[in-house]
């Protein structure tokens, strides 16, 4: 799915990417754009991702079958050295761009967070490091059962 | 241990608290501070808490009445069922289907035959049973209906089960857990015709 | 007024593991009461600071989980460092909070 | 989104012999469920509520500028470190049995001057209101983390009040015949849809039952008690609605943390 992504968001690189790479509080403004956007696709390019490469080094940590779909754990950890911000889109969300997390000089790139998750769906990361940007998913399913009271 | 020992005092019978009133004293006193404390709200009357003599034996017998006091009170049950004037039993199992999953109605906020949301009655049965194989997250409380009709056959002797079941599950096991669903008019003839139709028609999932 | 927050921050190491929770309805705009929606109301930017120099930076959507929670962690941290965490509303409100970084417990 | 549980594992299911096959994945869902439960409950926003909760305790409020620290929840006075383990409990001066919040609730009316029907208007949270007692009485449970359950039977309203409160639990009544036990009485692992139902009678199980409350549900986002829970089961059994903090629900909250004595209690909790 990535890869039909990279080849439309590629000529962004130059015009958006620069605004990531500050170290804090890179995303001056809170990127109404992006977090409007409807598809994770269109949401990296509001935030002007592009050409991330798949990375092992992100770690993921999310329920494969979440209990509450209101509630569901996500830990991110970026073994990238240089990771200055990681970037959630919950992709079957309605809106896709979930939050993006910046790193100054000694935090560590990591973040737990909890989201609300409407339908199963892949959760995927971008990790932007060294001017690149790196990405990696998990699926994560979400159940409601229970009684019809 | 001490506490323990208490618990278990108190726990192994009504023993402690009751010997002057007698256990069914003790029930007797329990209905009276229920029927203090509670209020009607919507169609939850206050007569919900008077108990019929179905649910004054199980509660007396603790769901495990001698077999003559069963027998009789089942004979009573059986004998009230009103079996469909059309001499029908089977209905659309795709709208029983629908009603086997739905658990909402007879409640709070519920209307007379309909949920809050204005669809009629649920019947909760993927609650408690196992029944058409799509659905796995099906409760286990009630037996597997899966194969219903195939494995007992489709005789009408088999649909009329069903259907009296449905309607009126203590004419055939006093204490069953099951609820009354015709005898309480939760559920009309024709969703218990559908629901009939889930367990028996030869085309529903249920016998695939 | 906003709740305050709870906010732990305990070191491992040299690395200070700070837990947030913040009170915060995080209305997504969906949910209807009595008929009417409730409008749009959630945090939007998150910032923390060790000793009043930035080190972790937040924008987030409504699609944060209600009574939102938080982790991350802060190397090169101090017993009695202070962390200082705040928080920013699509309506506007804001809320500060500080704790102390305890050492190893 | 309902029954879409378990959905995932259709695939898994149809290959298989399916009532194995869901069996074994049942216990994975379930692993999952308690990995992710626990990740959860280390940071849960129950807390928020226990802060508050102190707040509403120390300070100074109502009709007679009181605050609750003069509240007695059975150890005394003020004192409110292992209480809500050791209650429900008779208190002379009501002569009744009450269960943590139902005295709360007292308190508010004897020591601040609050009026009952106020309190009992809209006793439960929303997505947008926590009522002041949900809020105390997470704090007061709090209090009562990593202890035993340990509620007195000593006095005999309180040996009256675990009999009173069984016969409540297997009241079979309304429309559906349902008692409290028609599904948490039940021997044997049985579930509704997927939900385990642990069996309160047991008292190998009966823990599950006050575990984890007050709790901090998923759903809606809110704080909830005992209280709520308990009122929640009788609409649930289609039964009328009992009064918030009537002697019916300590007496029911009785039998139920009498139970579950001997187990410790992990303060409040998370729940779905």
């Amino acid at each position: 799915m990535i890869q039909t992504r990279r080849t439309i968001t590629l000529g962004l690189v130059a015009a958006l990417g620069a605004v990531l790479l500050n170290p804090v509080r890179a995303l001056a403004a809170w990127n109404d754009g992006a977090f409007k956007a409807r598809s994770t696709m269109d949401g990296m390019k509001a935030l002007g991702i592009s050409n991330p490469q798949d990375s092992s080094d992100i770690v993921i940590r999310a329920p494969e079958i979440a209990e509450n779909g209101a509630v569901v754990p996500i830990d991110v950890t970026s073994n990238i050295p240089g990771t200055t911000s990681i970037s959630v889109f919950i992709e079957k969300n309605p809106f896709p761009y979930t939050g993006s997390f910046e790193f100054a000089a000694g935090a560590v790139p990591f973040v737990h967070l909890r989201a609300k998750v409407g339908e199963s769906t892949p959760v995927r990361v971008v990790v932007a490091a060294g001017g690149k940007f790196y990405t990696a998913a998990k699926d994560v399913k979400v159940t409601i059962g229970g009684c019809g009271g | 241990m001490k506490l323990k020992t208490l618990a278990l005092l108190a726990g192994g019978a009504t023993v402690l608290a009751s010997c002057a009133t007698g256990p069914g004293g003790t029930h007797r006193e329990a209905v009276r501070l229920m029927q203090r404390d509670f209020k009607p709200v919507g169609i939850a009357t206050m007569d919900r808490l008077k108990q019929d003599e179905v649910q004054a034996a199980c509660n007396q017998y603790s769901n495990n009445p001698p077999p003559d006091v069963a027998a009789t009170l089942q004979k009573k049950q059986l004998a009230g069922i009103k079996w469909p004037a059309d001499g029908k039993l089977l209905g659309n199992w795709k709208e029983g289907e629908k009603i086997a999953q739905r658990g909402r109605g007879m409640a709070w906020n519920d209307k007379p035959g309909k949920t809050s949301r204005g669809e009629s009655n649920g019947g909760s049965c993927y609650n408690c049973h196992q029944i058409g194989p799509a659905t796995t997250s099906f409760g286990t409380i009630g037996t597997s209906l899966y194969q219903f009709g195939k494995a007992r056959g489709y005789s009408e002797g088999v649909q009329r089960y069903a259907y009296g079941k449905i309607y009126n599950a203590k004419a055939y096991n006093l204490c069953s857990q099951m609820p009354r669903f015709g005898h309480s008019n939760s559920l009309t003839e024709q969703q218990m015709k559908d629901l009939t139709a889930l367990l028996m028609d030869p085309a529903s999932p249920v016998n695939q | 007024m906003a709740d305050p927050m709870k906010i732990r921050a305990t070191l491992q190491g040299d690395v200070a593991d700070v837990r947030v929770l913040m009170a915060h309805p995080m209305e997504t705009g969906q949910r209807k009461q009595a008929g009417k929606v409730v409008p749009l109301h959630f945090i939007q930017t998150i910032t923390a600071t060790l000793n009043g120099k930035q080190v972790f930076a937040a924008d987030i959507s409504q699609a944060i989980s209600r009574n939102p929670v938080f982790a991350f962690k802060v190397k090169g941290a101090k017993a009695g460092d202070k962390i200082a965490i705040t928080w920013k509303d699509n309506t506007g409100d804001t809320r500060s909070d500080e704790t102390t970084v305890r050492g190893d417990s | 989104m309902r029954h879409a549980l378990m959905v995932g594992l259709a695939a898994a299911l149809a290959a298989a012999p399916w009532l194995t096959a869901s069996a074994q994945t049942e216990d994975e869902v379930n692993a999952e469920f308690e990995k992710f439960r626990a990740v959860l409950e280390q940071d849960n926003p129950a807390e928020l509520w226990e802060v508050k909760g102190e707040q509403l305790w120390k300070t100074p409020r109502g009709p007679k500028k009181a605050s609750l620290e003069k509240c007695d929840l059975g150890l005394g006075p003020g004192v409110v470190k292992g209480a809500y383990a050791q209650m429900p409990r008779y208190f002379a001066d009501v002569d009744r049995v009450m269960d943590a919040e139902a005295r709360i609730v007292h308190c508010m009316i004897t020591l601040q001057g609050y009026q009952y029907a106020d309190l009992a208007k809209a006793p439960f949270s929303s997505a947008t209101r926590t009522p002041d007692p949900v809020s105390i009485v997470t704090y007061v449970a709090a209090q009562s983390e990593g202890m035993k359950f340990a509620p007195p039977q000593s006095h005999p309203k309180e040996r009256e009040a675990y009999a009173l409160g069984k016969e409540i639990f297997n009241f079979r009544g309304g429309p559906w015949d349902f008692a409290c036990a028609s599904c948490h009485g039940l021997e044997g692992k049985k579930r509704i849809r997927t939900q385990l139902l642990p069996n309160f009678a047991d008292p190998a199980t009966a823990i599950a039952a006050v575990q984890a409350w007050p709790g901090y549900r998923m759903t809606g986002g809110v704080m909830h008690s005992l209280q709520w829970r308990l009122t929640d089961c009788f609409r649930q059994q289609r039964l009328p609605k009992p009064d918030y903090t009537s002697e019916t629900l300590s007496l029911l909250m009785t039998y139920l943390t009498v139970n579950a004595s001997g187990q410790t209690y992990k303060g409040p909790g998370i729940k779905r």
